[in-house]
């Protein structure tokens, strides 16, 4: 579905990526792990052409590449992303951030309207009338967690999906998370915890200095202890 | 009226950046239009004005789009001098075709003969004209703050003007936003030179005077901001009535100065440093 | 200008250098014509240049003056008074002009009659009439052949004060040199005119204002009998358009310049009555003369359109320069100079007109009348029009003197 | 790109060439050329002083003309109103647009970007609202005229050799400032402001400072203007002097020393030989400006650059 | 030893808007110290940083530097005070070459910067000059800094924040998408010039390979807060620091 070989990638001169390998087949979730700034954002924005240029390997979406695509047509293809600041637009109301994707018009994939995103996403109904500015960060990575969904994606990707939130609010992320899972969307999620890992991911991609250092099942991971301690450990 | 031509401005500013020196130009065309349509459709009935200001709008718009995809498209990414000096230029040209076709002379435009009294109320003289502008004016204001409400196109222009580039991470069409922003500023403009039209003279060097004007109101109002804009033209218009009765000489620079005031003041609020 | 020809590879020149001192002077007289085509100006100034064609064409066909053709050179100004002044400039030095004239706005008539003086050019003002240009900035290479503000005040003051029934005047005018000047001398004429009229503070209109309302509702609040309003072109049609909307024209009178131009461009929206104007040279009032009819049927056959005060002018200036060239036997300043100030000129604006030789102020009348609808034009005119004498409209030597000594 | 390029012998001779030539043309080409050579040099000093402003210290005005019609009028009123002799007038102008500068610039050095570039703005529009209704003054609109013999009573040729001579000057003063440690830390501010700061440079008193500066050397532009035209109207302060001077440094080339120079040479050449042909100055003119930036959004003098360095005449980066 | 520190930040606290950034942080560095601060994302070590620099505004608590208080003080101030520092993004001034930002450096630590003599300028490239040699630079002294790569640029800024002989030296992030090679070479420099001027050193870090050679004191924060200090060794053993690391909640 969605293939990196030897990725290559740099915002201006400053290469943040030295080499991304990972593969994604639909219905999979995959999980992106590393401590902080070794380039899983990098990976993600690499894959939606957003900010950063890839100087060389080969993004590929369904076959084709993705590498030069204007950010709009990339989403367009069906890759969803919720970036990892969330970016609500803080003026609007909830109900009209999730407007401002395009209206389902695909009817070859699997679609979500604007009924279903609220049935996932509860507390998002009761709001939908709330400026999204001012609402808490638990309730903003929901909203923009609905709000790609209504880009109609085939594959989704979440860059720290619960960074800075509360634990329980977290927990409330996963959740819906898992959710999603069980309705089949395949999705790729940056991760800096483990625990989330244990719960919705099929396999996991270790990467250390914008470079993919491992890749294995969930099962493997947890297999191999070393791999957790040498790439994510302070030690 | 002030309003119309500000936010035409300020829209375009809050969503592209650009600091559009021909918004003015657009208005004159706007005034042209309207005297080149009035004659031919139902003159003299409001009917036919007002139809006749819709389309001069129309007009304008589609020149400011054509305008937007030869030449701002490409310099988006330039440094935003570029653009300006670009506008620049198109303010020039327009200046230049509008005296070619219609020649140097103030032209005046017939108002509409319901429009042309007064009302008298005790002993005071209300000329209608000016609250038919008004109102025309706040019914466009009215409908552009139902479609900036309501509808998905007014939701994606806000949604651009806080994040443009998470519009993009959502599947919209960047390109497609600033040009449809640039020809509803321009439809504005338009609109507002053909309200007006009627009640000065129309002629060629009408954009210098408005575009002073509409410059000191959006700033006013803060750049990129509709409702600060509609404030600011109710205060630039009321500060320039007062200033003509106590202070005649000072008027323009009283409003500078309100505007250099608001600037710094504004500056206060807003020091800090990088923002990582 | 004989002394300033530097034209350096011209053949013309070279020509010259080659022939006699007398035909040093060129083949042709050359006429530097700098006005504002583009720019606030450029309407007026595309009637003057036209007026100032026809009367070239016509001399040419006569046979020129002094048997030379004459050669227009028009140059834009762009009503800048940078721009008039470089212009200028190169006329004089480049084209070698024999004369400099054309200019529209008072900032660039300056400019150029700076240049001119410089250079010692004949230099001769037919539509910017600014009262500078008489009193501290005059030359003795200058003369203006309109009324000047002053003179156009004084008849508005005249005109006024013949009307009994009016007791309160509210002047009116543009924020500018040319605006507060007229304004001055209107009130100081009418003051001593009529001692019993109270005439209120002045409004001043700024420039480029196209909203009168601001300043038309203080002016009524006065409840004049009239406004003298020293506003001329698009701010005049705006003023009397808007003016209806406040109910100006039954509660009040509006005394203003209103040349031909105004009248046209108002058509059927200049109200029935209440609008009493000044103009320069409307062609519908001249004295009748046997050049007249002939001038207005030629204008409309080049122009289609009705002589403007600024084309008659234009059309007057070249006549009046010609004939004072015929008399003085040469273009040269020296031999030309005396001749303007020494003679006596006839033109359509009626005959025996003189110029002061202190001021360069030509004796020429105003037209002062009601407006009014007839079926003769296409555009309301004046009626009953008073011709005021130039003779009565102008400052004396002393008073000129003295406000020289003041700028100074 | 931005650092002076260095004087190579034969950018030296390139140079001196120039010179040499615009003489010649000024002696030869007949008196019109003349004026419109001193009204190009003038020009070019005034945009070479906007160039100071936004290619080094990266700050855009709206409203340089101010700083120009500042000295102008600086100038014509100590002649006119003051009875300055002349030779200590031709100081006044300058430094009245310096102190200008310094006013202004002290208030709008605390905006940045575009805010800055509005409050120039409102800046220069009180400039000339002042000039134009301060009749009793400034002689209003219709400005001061006849004070003095306009170029000092020179010839047109002779005036054009010292306008030259005085832009020459002017042009090693900007390079003087531009190579020292003060143009050093200009350019440190206008690339970064709070790298500058963080390494203990305040960065509005070195946006003030190049602020006055560039205000000094419009009103040396300015007060040459009004001695050429022998008059000073408050036009030279207006919206239009500073959109030319805007055109300029972009159309030479932003980011250049040679910019602001190489534009109005370009403007003011263009415009010439342009009315020759027709009255549709401006129409032309806009095209052209469009034209040359879509085209070469670096400006001329990049073009200029490229070439030189193909014919291996480059600079050593 | 509060007595003796250089740097002591009290009851620190900033928001943006509802977001608490900084939760009354207390901070004591002591001369003499390496000292680097870890955290995940967001846990508020840029805006410490930020805080210490006199960048933003609406600071709460006081930061006292040599025992006076530069709470509300100007980046410009605290530069002049001895306080040098380097940013997370590189902001070496990109237009110029790798020679005349040293030499503005060294005209600016001069307090020359309004100088028009070409000798000051001459003395201070001889100081640049040298300082380019001692980061290694002393090949690229003419290229462009738009020309440097990335650690190039970070070692030409680390040098410029010396210019002034700063007592403390503050560094967001300097090893940010770096190689790894490059990051123990821009280190290793970095700890050589400190420990040979007895200097004092506080950065924010990532590689937790780096800041264990590197630092003689680490402080965690999570999530506006203090969560554990010690040294290297005490916090790679520390089971709270590892649970947030790993699970990121507790």
């Amino acid at each position: 579905m969605l293939s990196l070989k030897d990725v290559h990638a740099s915002y201006g001169k400053a290469e943040a990526l030295h080499g991304i390998d990972l593969a994604i087949t639909p219905g999979e979730v995959v999980c992106l792990i590393g401590r902080n700034g070794v380039g899983k954002s990098s990976t993600m924005r690499s894959i939606v052409q957003d900010q950063i240029s890839v100087r060389g390997g080969a993004v590929e979406f369904e076959g084709q590449s993705l590498v030069g695509m204007r950010p709009h047509d990339v989403i367009r293809l069906g890759v969803g992303y919720v970036p990892e600041d969330r970016r609500v637009f803080a003026s609007l109301s909830v109900l009209e951030n999730l407007k401002v994707p395009r209206p389902v018009r695909d009817v070859s994939r699997r679609t979500w309207s604007l009924d279903q995103v609220f049935e996932l996403f509860p507390q998002l109904y009761d709001y939908r009338h709330r400026t999204a500015g001012v609402m808490s960060g638990g309730e903003q990575q929901m909203l923009s967690i609905a709000r790609s969904l209504l880009t109609q994606p085939k594959l989704l990707l979440l860059d720290e999906p619960h960074e800075g939130l509360a634990p329980k609010v977290a927990e409330e992320v996963v959740d819906a998370i898992v959710a999603l899972k069980a309705e089949g969307v395949s999705m790729m999620i940056s991760e800096q915890a483990l625990h989330t890992i244990r719960r919705c991911a099929d396999r996991v991609y270790v990467v250390d200095r914008g470079v993919t250092v491992w890749n294995g099942t969930v099962d493997d991971f947890y297999a191999n202890p070393e791999i957790t301690r040498k790439y994510l450990m302070v030690q | 009226m002030l309003f119309l031509i500000a936010s035409g401005l300020t829209l375009i500013f809050g969503v592209s950046r650009i600091v559009n020196f021909a918004h003015g130009s657009l208005y004159m065309l706007g005034a042209f239009f309207t005297y080149a349509l009035v004659p031919l459709i139902a003159p003299g009935t409001v009917g036919g004005f007002f139809a006749s200001v819709l389309l001069a709008g129309l007009g304008v718009a589609a020149i400011g789009l054509i305008f937007e995809v030869i030449a701002l498209r490409r310099v988006y990414g330039a440094p935003e001098l570029m653009q300006l000096i670009i506008t620049v230029a198109l303010v020039l040209i327009i200046r230049d075709v509008v005296r070619w076709i219609w020649g140097p002379n103030s032209l005046s435009v017939p108002m509409p003969d319901a429009f042309m009294g007064a009302l008298l109320i005790g002993d005071n003289y209300f000329p209608i004209f000016p609250f038919v502008i008004f109102g025309a004016g706040l019914a466009v204001m009215l409908v552009m703050v139902g479609v900036i409400r309501f509808t998905r196109a007014g939701i994606l222009l806000r949604a651009g003007t806080d994040d443009r580039g998470m519009a993009a991470l959502l599947g919209v069409n960047e390109k497609l936003i600033f040009s449809s922003v640039f020809a509803v500023g321009a439809l504005l403009a338009g609109i507002a030179g053909g309200l007006a039209a009627p009640y000065g003279d129309v002629n060629y060097l009408l954009d210098t005077t408005v575009i002073v004007t509409a410059f000191i109101v959006v700033v006013i109002g803060g750049l990129g901001n509709l409702y600060g804009a509609f404030a600011a033209a109710m205060l630039v218009g009321i500060t320039k009535a007062l200033g003509i009765l106590y202070f005649p000489r000072l008027s323009m620079v009283l409003i500078f100065l309100i505007m250099a005031a608001v600037l710094l003041a504004r500056s206060l609020g807003r020091q800090g440093g990088p923002s990582r | 200008m004989a002394t300033k020809t530097r034209t350096g590879v011209s053949a013309l020149a070279l020509a010259a250098v080659l022939t006699s001192a007398a035909a040093a002077e060129g083949n042709t007289v050359k006429i530097g014509y700098v006005t504002g085509l583009s720019g606030a100006c450029s309407s007026i100034s595309e009637d003057g240049l036209n007026g100032t064609k026809l009367a070239v064409e016509e001399l040419n066909a006569k046979g020129g003056i002094l048997g030379r053709q004459i050669e227009l050179i028009v140059r834009d100004s762009q009503t800048k008074p940078d721009e008039g002044g470089k212009q200028a400039r190169e006329l004089v030095a480049s084209e070698g002009v024999d004369v400099l004239t054309g200019v529209c706005s008072s900032s660039v008539l300056l400019a150029v009659e700076a240049v001119a003086a410089e250079a010692g050019v004949p230099h001769y003002a037919i539509i910017g009439s600014t009262q500078k240009a008489n009193i501290e900035a005059f030359q003795p290479n200058f003369w203006q052949i309109q009324p000047n503000a002053t003179m156009e005040a004084f008849a508005a003051a005249a005109y006024v004060a013949k009307k009994a029934e009016w007791k309160r005047i509210q002047p009116m005018g543009y924020d500018y040199e040319w605006g507060h000047t007229s304004v001055e001398a209107f009130t100081e004429h009418l003051k001593e005119l009529r001692p019993d009229i109270e005439i209120t503070d002045p409004i001043f209109v700024k420039l480029g204002d196209n909203n009168m309302g601001p300043y038309i509702a203080p002016a009524l609040s006065t409840k004049p009998d009239a406004i003298y309003a020293a506003i001329f072109g698009g701010g005049l049609v705006n003023l009397i358009k808007q003016g209806q909307g406040f109910g100006l024209f039954e509660r009040s009178n509006l005394v203003t310049l209103t040349t031909v131009d105004a009248l046209q461009s108002m058509g059927s929206t200049m109200p029935k009555t209440g609008v009493y104007g000044i103009a320069r040279a409307p062609f519908f009032a001249l004295p009748p003369s046997e050049e007249l009819p002939g001038f207005i049927e030629s204008y409309r056959a080049a122009y289609n359109e009705y002589p403007t005060d600024w084309a008659v002018n234009g059309y007057d200036g070249i006549m009046i320069y010609a004939a004072a060239v015929e008399a003085a036997g040469s273009t040269g300043m020296d031999a030309l100079m005396p001749k303007i100030y020494g003679g006596t000129f006839d033109g359509l604006r009626g005959a025996g007109l003189t110029v002061r030789a202190f001021d360069g102020q030509m004796s020429a009348p105003a037209y002062v009348g009601a407006i009014a609808f007839g079926s003769e034009f296409p555009f309301p005119t004046l009626t009953d029009v008073d011709i005021v004498p130039g003779e009565t409209l102008m400052w004396s030597e002393d008073k000129i003197q003295a406000l020289r000594g003041a700028a100074n | 790109m931005n650092v002076l390029p260095k004087m190579t012998p034969l950018r030296w001779g390139i140079a001196g060439a120039l010179i040499v030539l615009l003489e010649l043309v000024n002696r030869l080409a007949g008196v019109g050329m003349s004026l419109v050579l001193t009204e190009m040099l003038i020009l070019a000093l005034f945009a070479s002083s906007l160039n100071l402003l936004m290619s080094y210290g990266h700050m855009v005005s709206f409203g340089h003309a101010a700083y120009f019609g500042l000295g102008a009028y600086g100038f014509t009123l100590a002649v006119a109103r003051f009875d300055v002799p002349v030779e200590l007038a031709v100081f006044i102008g300058p430094i009245v647009a310096g102190l200008g500068g310094l006013v202004f610039g002290a208030l709008c050095v605390r905006l940045t970007e575009i805010y800055f570039a509005m409050l120039t703005l409102a800046c220069a529009q009180i400039t000339f609202t002042v000039l134009f209704q301060w009749y009793d003054f400034t002689g209003g609109d219709t400005g001061i005229t006849g004070f003095m013999n306009p170029r000092f009573g020179l010839t047109e040729q002779n005036f054009m050799t010292l306008v030259l001579v005085v832009l020459v000057l002017c042009l090693f003063a900007m390079a003087w400032i531009v190579k020292s440690p003060l143009g050093l830390s200009i350019r440190s501010v206008g690339q970064d402001r709070w790298r500058a700061e963080a390494l203990g440079l305040a960065p509005r008193r070195v946006q003030l400072t190049v602020f006055v500066i560039a205000s000094v050397f419009a009103g040396i532009a300015g007060t040459l203007f009004a001695v050429f035209q022998g008059s000073a109207f408050p036009d030279y302060a207006g919206l239009g002097f500073t959109l030319d001077a805007l055109i300029m440094v972009v159309l030479g080339g932003l980011n250049s020393f040679w910019g602001g120079l190489v534009g109005a040479v370009i403007l003011v050449q263009l415009e010439h030989w342009v009315l020759m042909v027709t009255s549709h100055w401006e129409l032309m003119l806009g095209l052209a400006v469009l034209v040359l930036v879509l085209v070469l959004p670096q400006g001329v003098v990049s073009v200029a650059g490229r070439l030189s360095n193909m014919l291996g005449l480059g600079r050593k980066k | 030893m509060k007595e003796h520190s250089l740097l002591s930040v009290r009851g620190v606290r900033k928001t943006f808007g509802q977001f608490v950034a900084l939760n009354n942080v207390d901070f004591d560095l002591p001369a003499g110290e390496k000292h680097a601060l870890i955290g995940p994302n967001g846990a508020g070590k840029s805006t410490f940083i930020a805080c210490i620099a006199g960048q933003l505004p609406g600071v709460e608590g006081t930061v006292l530097f040599k025992g006076e208080e530069v709470t509300a003080a100007a980046p410009v101030d605290l530069a002049r005070r001895g306080i040098g520092r380097t940013f997370q993004i590189s902001r070496a001034f990109l237009d110029m070459s790798a020679m005349e930002n040293m030499t503005s450096a060294f005209v600016i630590a001069n307090g020359a910067w309004a100088s028009l003599r070409r000798s000051v300028l001459a003395n201070a490239e001889d100081s640049a000059r040298s300082m380019l040699e001692t980061v290694g630079l002393g090949d690229h002294a003419g290229s462009r800094v738009a020309d440097l790569s990335l650690g190039d640029r970070k070692r030409l800024e680390f040098g410029m924040a010396l210019a002034n002989d700063p007592d403390l030296l503050l560094l967001d992030e300097p090893t940010a998408g770096m190689s790894i090679k490059e990051r123990h070479h821009l280190m290793d420099l970095v700890a050589a010039r400190i420990d040979e001027t007895g200097k004092t050193l506080l950065f924010v870090e990532h590689d937790i390979d780096v800041v264990l050679k590197i630092a003689t004191r680490v402080t965690v924060m999570v999530r506006g807060a203090v969560l554990a200090a010690g040294t290297p060794a005490e916090i790679a053993e520390n089971e709270e620091v590892q649970a947030v690391y790993l699970g990121g909640h507790h």
